[in-house]
């Protein structure tokens, strides 16, 4: 198993996955390791903390929000995990390698693991979790998956998948909240979505479902039977679902809870959490999402459609202030359309800065007068619905924009509106985020090239079409070479920011805020999306 | 003559600044005797029924007394203590209000409202055979069924009935009697009076008898005191004051009164105006969308022709149905059946539009001037809204209504005021204007004149004959008063239960009733046996 | 009211309410489909990713690309079996999720009901025995307050001072989870936490209820029949308990059976501040996500409760009032 | 005594009116006082009442609480103002029609209003404005829509009270159209407990179009008092008076409209002067 390897480790991500097998895997903290750092794990001890929205099923794949993806991640595990710095790391797979073609990966098994019902988990639930499951029920993962030729299972604890054709970050598609191992003795055969057993989830992870009052809480409890002796450490994980963001800060400076995660906290209260000492304020562990955000422009339509406006645009919105004022140091301002704590982003691309007269300057030379009130142009802004610090966003913007003469009327809607609006096009100017998914063909692609352009949300809704940035995101998306991949992603990113086709705004960071005696807590590239076997509150 | 047991001197009491008068009763000396009826007669605002509440102490708040003493069985009540008062009321001192309708909790069954009485005054024992003797007295049929019952299910005698019981339950020494038939029908009002009356002898109670009514006097009352602007201008005997009146207004309002003997006929040409035959109207009571409620028979039935020139007085008691079939002549109610011939033409299956020309030829006049005129609207505009409705220019109608002002005995500058600032016969007088200023041949008056005082309502019916000798009017007179119809109308029909039992030249019917019901409603007017004396001016 | 007439009566009167509930159910079904976007579009937009196909299916999951017309008769046709459907979105039967979540709401709105209906008639009663005096103008203007106040913010100053400030109460949830207690001690933290909530709801009826009360007592006590009481010597303390309170009532106990339905709209505000897991808070997240059949089954839920709660009302107004006849 | 003497004798009402015109005044020299966008990001947020320069604080983006709270004003008048007019005419014209016309037209209508009735109002407005998505006019439609049932109720109690009543019998008899004994006979004897009502449905509505914002369902381009809550409740422990001072400016305003409304109920119907107006909504 090694030597195979060792043969993949002339590729960059396979020579960081040896490392990750063997000292660097975080989730593999042994005993010892903690006794050498000071802290010993103690077992015992419920963690109550916070979800919100509440969930509305407990299944990944069948539903993949995130709040479903922070509890469910307890429950289920994927093959692999990633690091902070998005390097694969073993979970429910103990070592993989990949063939020199890069059309192979061969996956071995933990062994020893059984389902929350008993049952063994084997190689054949692998082979049904990725080749049925997902690939029909899960949209994400099967853009990826339909590109395995072949699936095999040699042993009970062998997977080997082979490629159509090389792709190279396909590891970053085995993390739990991307494709989760379901059991097969359940799912098969049955309608996946409307199966009873959604009611009551069973996976490998380290804790077992319990109990949900709907509204309430979800309740799990220690799975005794985990595969990593002695863990989890917590008896069980309490989650409260508490709609009301002051109460969930109340909760939280009381010690109702131990930890918040994801948007619990609104941005204003987290500076005064920092003072907090019995709490520790992690903005880290989002690396494999790092979510951006931008102002989405609808590039079909008068005025928008045209760069020099859209740079006008980007001149006017001061990005600091968003990250200081709004979001009170939680996130950074965004650079461009790569995060940069996504693989292949490039430093020295650089979006156009804060600077007022120059956006005047463009405007007035796109001929856009301002008249007797000093608007130049008006423009719509449909608010995304996402809570009260995104509607501070577009009321900043508007603002904003009326400094350069751009009039913005806001437009409020739900969900459910602004989804379909987005999807149909029928927008001016909107704000949006959308994960990037630790690469930029999993999750930048698809928002600039032409072939995505979908009346489908989370598409290339902008309708921004380059001929030459899809050439580049299609040879870096096939290329074998992590740096022949950096260097067409470089170029792309340039050829983006020249036409600024959105207004990047924020690389958001979501605060993960937990009592001090609560040790471990972010270990991962996914952070609270861990499946938290190691973690343990000290007395 | 036996010392008096009530015996009110000098009451005064005063009323909130800014009313038209001072006081609303001012120096009153009345005494009632053991077994004695007090009438105290008065028109609306005289200050009688403050006089009664004075002595049961339940004035309203805000009226304080003034001056005087109210001796009751030694005391003064005025200056008794709450608690004290409050064990005599009911006790020794009994009343009965006008009211039989809203006077008894509707939500308490009527046994247990007597019982309280007797309850509240520490009486023990058997209460509800108490309660049931006492029922038996007051002559209501089946008490074991009575007691049980809530007031809701009893007619208004019966629960003036229950009234009198309870105020007479504990044998007090005085009843005082509000206005007490008032509001019943002239047939109900005479047995409520006889079983006073009866009572009265038969328990040596001393009775404070409040009424408008001088009818309601002659029939019952031993002593009379008459009242005006709150003070007592004649007291004396009841033959005396009633037939030999010595105070200009008891003079007045004796003279007032309907002296109910029938009018000398007119003779008229037999051209018919109005001819109705068999017409019938029913009404559903409650019922709503998807269920229809159970029929009451309005009008049953109804035949009669009116000539020209001639006034046809409808009378019957509450109910009977003369109100409806005045209505359904102006189709103000639509009846199911029949005919009605204007001149020859059935206005019966006429719509809205075809029915406007036959509006201007026949008109009404309402029993409530009070609720017959539109208190947002000027004088003018009200008379002037017929003929403007049917095409006359505004400017010409108003003229017009000038005239029908003076015609009406008001002066020209009630044009521009609004109802409100006139009083009940004035505001009647505006009503008939409205009516005639359309010159219709027919006018129909229901009751025009049941809501006012005595001595207006003979003002009123003066105008009335007047204009319609002038204009050549036919007339359908509307009235629950046979004095008052005795005195208007050529012919009498006479309703009952939605039927006309008897129709005849008024001195006839008068004079030789033929159906039972008709003479039991002539044996019900009050003091029939009392003539009024005309006016010695 | 004798057993026979009252069965009539309260047979007539299902009747009606069976139509009622039907006619707002049909009403609300054709209401929320006219809302942009469907529960596929709100599930694509929390995942943050979706293809046509993905769409495509989730649609033909929910029944959402048959005609309206047929998705409402199978709907109907459904209900006529009790069967209020399914929340795709929840992965749960909708009566199951509403009744896990009805107890909260009742017993919020419940406690808040009864506080409001028992302070308020008792303040109205002390206000109009003691009319144009100092504890009349007190009272009334306390009424007022709370009347003219905005209910969620009352929730918010309550929670500032009683849970921020003085730290008494707890300022959400409706018990304190991993507590795990049971019995009294259970009870007793339901309580502590339904204190506030309760309050917020019951205090703006309570203002209603108490200006009501006040009024129809004035106007009781004006009536020809407290007269009558008076002139029989009954003591001041029983014409207000037998006499005027009874027939001031009538009014209280219409308004009752009115207002029963705002009691359930002012739980979505109360249940929002507090986080009260009641049926509240369920309809406005269900709203949002376009769930329709859990929003459709808690439109029916309350729609039941509003015509129950009539029901009794008029039922008691029948007692209370003989003349009502079973009509 | 005329309408004002009763009126103006009414502490009450007398205190409500002088509110109400305080309200309307900063309604209408709010440009003047604070002459710049109540949107406008001026200074430091957070700031405490009466610090940098911010009479009643700075809310979480700098923007002046006072400024808005005097803008917001006008917007409030205008969504109270403009609903009831909305619902009057609709509920007016139900109101009288079932009133007058009696009969099945009367049962339709009346089983309709019930049927109004019966979801609860709030619940039909939060409905009603998510499927608009959230506008000044959406907002008033749904206010408009939810408040209607009461007038209908009360108008129709009037119309078949006075359609009895002997003057309008004397307006059918003298031959006068339906549409002109409904609007110049008995609309004019209606109107006392119609502006009544009216004052306290512009007060229910200042109301409801603050909760609606307060879950989020507020015209995101206007600064209503109901937003200003509705973005500052998140912030309380923070900045209290980000929340505490729109929603006392909600509660004088709502307050003196009933204030004034009970004054007017006593001043038009004296007879019923202790009768105090509830309106059931």
């Amino acid at each position: 198993m090694m030597t195979e390897a060792r043969k993949a480790a002339t590729s960059a991500l396979g020579r960081r996955t040896l490392l990750a097998a063997s000292a660097a895997a975080p989730a593999l903290m042994t005993l010892g390791e903690a006794r050498a750092q000071g802290v010993a794990p103690r077992r015992g001890g419920v963690l109550n903390t916070i979800i919100t929205p509440e969930p509305p099923v407990l299944i990944l794949g069948v539903n993949n929000q995130g709040p479903t993806l922070i509890v469910a991640s307890k429950i289920y595990q994927g093959l692999l995990t990633v690091t902070p710095s998005l390097d694969p790391a073993p979970d429910l797979a103990k070592s993989w390698t990949r063939s020199d073609d890069g059309l192979t990966y061969t996956f071995a098994l933990q062994e020893g693991v059984k389902w929350h019902d008993g049952r063994d988990f084997t190689s054949e639930d692998v082979i049904f979790s990725i080749m049925k499951f997902h690939m029909e029920v899960n949209p994400r993962a099967r853009a990826i998956l339909q590109r395995i030729d072949k699936a095999e299972a040699p042993d009970a604890h062998t997977v080997r998948f082979t490629l159509k054709a090389p792709f190279e970050p396909f590891l970053l598609i085995f993390d739990v909240t991307a494709c989760a191992m379901v059991p097969k003795h359940i799912y098969d055969g049955t309608d996946f979505r409307n199966n009873p057993a959604n009611a009551t989830p069973i996976g490998t992870g380290p804790f077992k479902f319990a109990e949900w009052q709907r509204g309430n809480f979800i309740r799990m409890v220690r799975n005794e039977q985990y595969w990593k002796p002695n863990q989890p450490y917590l008896d069980g994980i309490t989650w409260r679902i508490v709609p009301d963001s002051q109460s969930r800060a109340l909760a939280l400076q009381t010690g109702q809870v131990q930890m918040t995660t994801s948007n619990d906290i609104e941005p204003f209260d987290v500076p005064r959490f920092q003072q907090q000492p019995n709490l520790t304020v992690a903005l880290n562990g989002w690396e494999y999402f790092s979510p951006l955000s931008w102002i989405e422009i609808n590039n079909r339509l008068d005025n928008l459609k045209d760069p020099r406006f859209r740079r006008a645009m980007a001149h006017a919105v001061d990005r600091n202030f968003i990250a200081q004022r709004l979001w009170f140091g939680v996130g950074k301002p965004a650079t461009g359309p790569i995060a940069s704590t996504t693989r292949f982003h490039d430093p020295s691309v650089q979006m156009p800065a804060f600077n007022p007269r120059e956006a005047n300057a463009i405007l007035d030379g796109m001929g856009l007068r301002p008249n007797a009130q000093g608007v130049r142009a008006s423009i719509k802004l449909m608010q995304i619905p996402y809570g009260e610090v995104w509607n501070r966003l577009s009321e900043y913007l508007r603002q904003a924009m009326r400094q350069v003469g751009i009039e913005v009327t806001l437009e409020s809607t739900d969900v459910a509106g602004w989804v379909r609006r987005l999807a149909a096009w029928e927008f001016e100017t909107t704000i949006n985020f959308v994960y990037q998914w630790g690469d930029p063909t999993l999750g930048v692609e698809r928002t600039y090239v032409t072939s995505n352009i979908q009346k489908v949300a989370f598409t290339n809704t902008a309708g921004y079409s380059n001929p030459e940035v899809d050439r580049l995101f299609e040879a870096a998306r096939n290329a074998a070479q992590a740096e022949e991949r950096r260097r067409l992603f470089s170029e792309a990113q340039k050829k983006i920011v020249e036409d600024m086709p959105l207004v990047w705004l924020m690389e958001l960071a979501f605060p993960t805020i937990h009592d001090k005696r609560l040790n471990n807590v972010i270990r991962t590239g996914t952070g609270v999306h861990a499946s938290f076997d190691d973690v343990f509150l000290s007395a | 003559m036996t010392s008096p047991i009530l015996s009110i001197e000098n009451l005064t009491i005063g009323l909130p600044a800014g009313g038209d008068r001072a006081n609303a009763v001012e120096d009153v000396s009345l005494a009632v005797r053991p077994g004695e009826i007090l009438c105290v007669v008065g028109e609306s605002g005289s200050g009688k029924s403050m006089t009664a509440s004075a002595v049961m102490g339940l004035l309203p708040k805000g009226l304080p007394v003034r001056s005087g003493r109210i001796m009751f069985e030694g005391n003064d009540l005025l200056t008794l203590p709450a608690e004290t008062f409050r064990a005599l009321r009911g006790a020794r001192l009994g009343m009965v209000f006008q009211e039989p309708m809203t006077a008894l909790n509707p939500l308490m069954r009527v046994g247990d409202q007597i019982g309280e009485a007797f309850r509240v005054h520490g009486e023990k024992g058997d209460i509800r055979s108490k309660v049931l003797a006492l029922l038996e007295d007051v002559r209501l049929p089946d008490p074991p069924s009575i007691i049980g019952a809530y007031p809701f299910r009893l007619s208004g005698g019966q629960r003036q009935r229950v009234m009198i019981a309870m105020a007479l339950a504990l044998g007090p020494s005085v009843l005082i009697a509000d206005e007490p038939t008032t509001a019943l029908d002239v047939t109900t009002q005479m047995q409520i009076l006889r079983l006073i009356r009866g009572l009265q002898e038969r328990r040596g109670t001393g009775v404070l008898f409040i009424t408008h009514d001088f009818g309601v006097v002659a029939e019952i009352a031993d002593q009379v005191a008459v009242m005006q602007h709150g003070r007592v201008v004649e007291h004396g005997e009841a033959a005396q004051v009633l037939n030999a009146p010595q105070h200009p207004y008891t003079r007045a309002l004796t003279a007032a009164v309907p002296h109910g003997r029938a009018r000398p006929a007119e003779t008229h040409a037999p051209e018919p105006v109005l001819a109705l035959s068999g017409v019938e109207k029913s009404f559903r009571r409650g019922g709503g969308l998807f269920r229809r409620g159970s029929p009451v028979q309005a009008v049953a039935d109804a035949s009669f022709t009116l000539v020209k020139g001639e006034t046809l007085g409808l009378v019957g008691e509450s109910g009977s149905g003369k109100s409806t079939l005045a209505r359904c002549v102006v189709r103000l109610a639509q009846p199911e059946k029949g005919e009605i011939l204007f001149h020859g033409t059935d206005l019966l299956p006429l719509g809205r539009a075809a029915m406007q020309p036959y509006r201007a030829r026949i008109q009404m006049v309402f029993q409530d001037p009070y609720a017959s005129l539109n208190p947002r609207r000027r004088v003018g505009d009200i008379i002037a809204e017929g003929p403007v409705t049917h095409g006359v220019p505004r400017d010409k109608a108003l003229a017009r209504a000038l005239e029908l002002l003076a015609l009406v005995q008001l002066d020209a500058g009630a044009m521009e005021r609004f109802p409100h600032e006139f009083s009940g016969g004035q505001r009647q007088r505006i009503g008939i204007a409205r009516a005639i200023a359309l010159e219709p041949e027919l006018l129909i008056a229901d009751e025009p004149v049941s809501a006012l005082d005595v001595s207006v309502q003979a003002q009123i019916l003066d105008l009335l004959d007047g204009i319609r000798k002038r204009l050549g009017l036919t007339m359908l007179f509307i009235t629950h008063d046979l004095r008052v119809a005795a005195q208007v109308c050529d012919r009498i029909a006479v309703m009952q239960r939605g039927r006309i039992v008897e129709i005849g030249p008024t001195a006839k019917v008068f004079g030789a009733p033929e159906h039972p019901y008709t003479r039991e409603l002539l044996d019900a007017i009050p003091g029939k046996a009392w003539t009024p004396p005309l006016e010695a001016a | 009211m004798g057993a026979a007439k009252l069965l009539r009566f309260l047979a007539a009167r299902s009747v009606k309410a069976v139509i009622v509930v039907l006619a707002i159910v049909v009403f609300q079904f054709v209401l929320i489909r006219l809302a942009p976007g469907d529960p596929a579009s709100v599930i694509a937009g929390q995942s943050g990713a979706a293809d046509p196909l993905f769409m495509q299916q989730l649609r033909e999951q929910f029944g959402l690309d048959r005609p309206m017309h047929e998705q409402l008769l199978i709907y109907l046709r459904d209900m006529a079996t009790l069967d209020l459907g399914f929340s795709h979105r929840q992965q749960q039967p909708v009566a199951r999720l509403i009744l896990e979540r009805l107890p909260a709401t009742l017993l919020l709105t419940g406690t808040a009901f009864l506080l409001a209906i028992t302070g308020g008639v008792a303040l109205g009663v002390m206000a109009a025995r003691r009319v144009g005096r100092p504890a009349d103008s007190a009272i009334t203007v306390l009424a007022l307050t709370f009347y003219a106040t905005p209910i969620f913010w009352v929730g918010l100053i309550l929670v500032l001072i009683f849970s921020v400030w003085l730290e008494w109460l707890p300022s959400f949830g409706m018990f304190t989870v991993g507590a795990e207690l049971s019995g009294w001690a259970h009870a007793l933290d339901v309580g502590k936490h339904l204190i506030l909530p309760s309050l917020t709801l019951g205090l703006f009826f309570l203002a209603i209820y108490a200006r009501l009360a006040r009024a129809s007592m004035l106007e009781v006590a004006d009536q020809d029949f407290v007269r009558t009481a008076r002139a029989k010597g009954v003591p001041e303390g029983r014409i207000v308990r037998a006499h005027v309170l009874r027939n001031a009532l009538l009014p209280v106990i219409t308004f009752a059976g009115i207002q029963a339905g705002q009691l359930v709209g002012g739980s979505i505000l109360v249940e929002t501040v507090f986080a009260w897991p009641g049926i509240g808070r369920l309809a406005f997240d269900a709203l949002l996500a376009r769930d329709y059949a859990t929003l459709l089954g808690v439109f029916f839920c309350t729609a039941v409760m509003v015509v129950v709660f009539n029901l009794i009302t008029d039922l008691l107004y029948a007692v209370v009032d003989p003349r009502v006849e079973v009509a | 005594m005329s309408f004002w003497r009763r009126f103006a004798r009414n502490l009450g009402a007398m205190v409500g009116l002088a509110i109400l015109a305080l309200v309307a005044l900063m309604a209408v020299l709010a440009p003047v006082l604070f002459p710049f966008s109540p949107w406008e990001m001026r200074g430091i947020p957070f700031m405490p009442p009466g610090e940098a320069g911010f009479l009643l604080g700075s809310d979480s983006l700098g923007r002046d609480v006072a400024a808005g709270i005097a803008h917001g004003a006008l917007v409030s008048f205008l969504v109270g103002g403009v609903s009831t007019v909305a619902a009057l005419l609709l509920g007016v014209t139900l109101g009288a029609l079932a009133g007058y016309a009696g009969g099945w037209v009367d049962d339709a209508i009346m089983r309709f209003t019930e049927f109004f009735q019966t979801i609860p109002s709030f619940v039909l407005a939060v409905v009603l404005v998510a499927i608009f998505t959230p506008s000044i006019a959406s907002i008033v439609v749904s206010i408009a829509i939810v408040s209607w049932p009461p007038v209908t109720r009360v108008v129709r109690a009037e119309f078949l009270s006075l359609r009895s009543r002997e003057f309008v019998q004397a307006a059918e008899v003298l031959g006068r159209g339906r549409i002109a004994i409904m609007v110049t006979e008995i609309l004019p004897n209606a109107l006392s407990p119609i502006i009544v009502l009216a004052s306290l449905m512009v007060a229910t509505a200042i109301l409801l179009e603050s909760s609606l914002s307060f879950l989020g369902l507020g015209d995101p381009n206007l600064m209503s008092w109901g937003f200003m809550i509705g973005s500052g409740r998140s912030v309380i422990r923070i900045a209290w008076w980000m929340s505490v001072f729109p929603g006392i400016a909600i509660f004088l305003t709502v307050l003196a409209l009933n204030l004034v409304g009970e004054g007017l109920n006593d001043a038009l119907n004296p007879r019923l002067a202790r009768r105090r107006g509830i309106v059931v909504t």
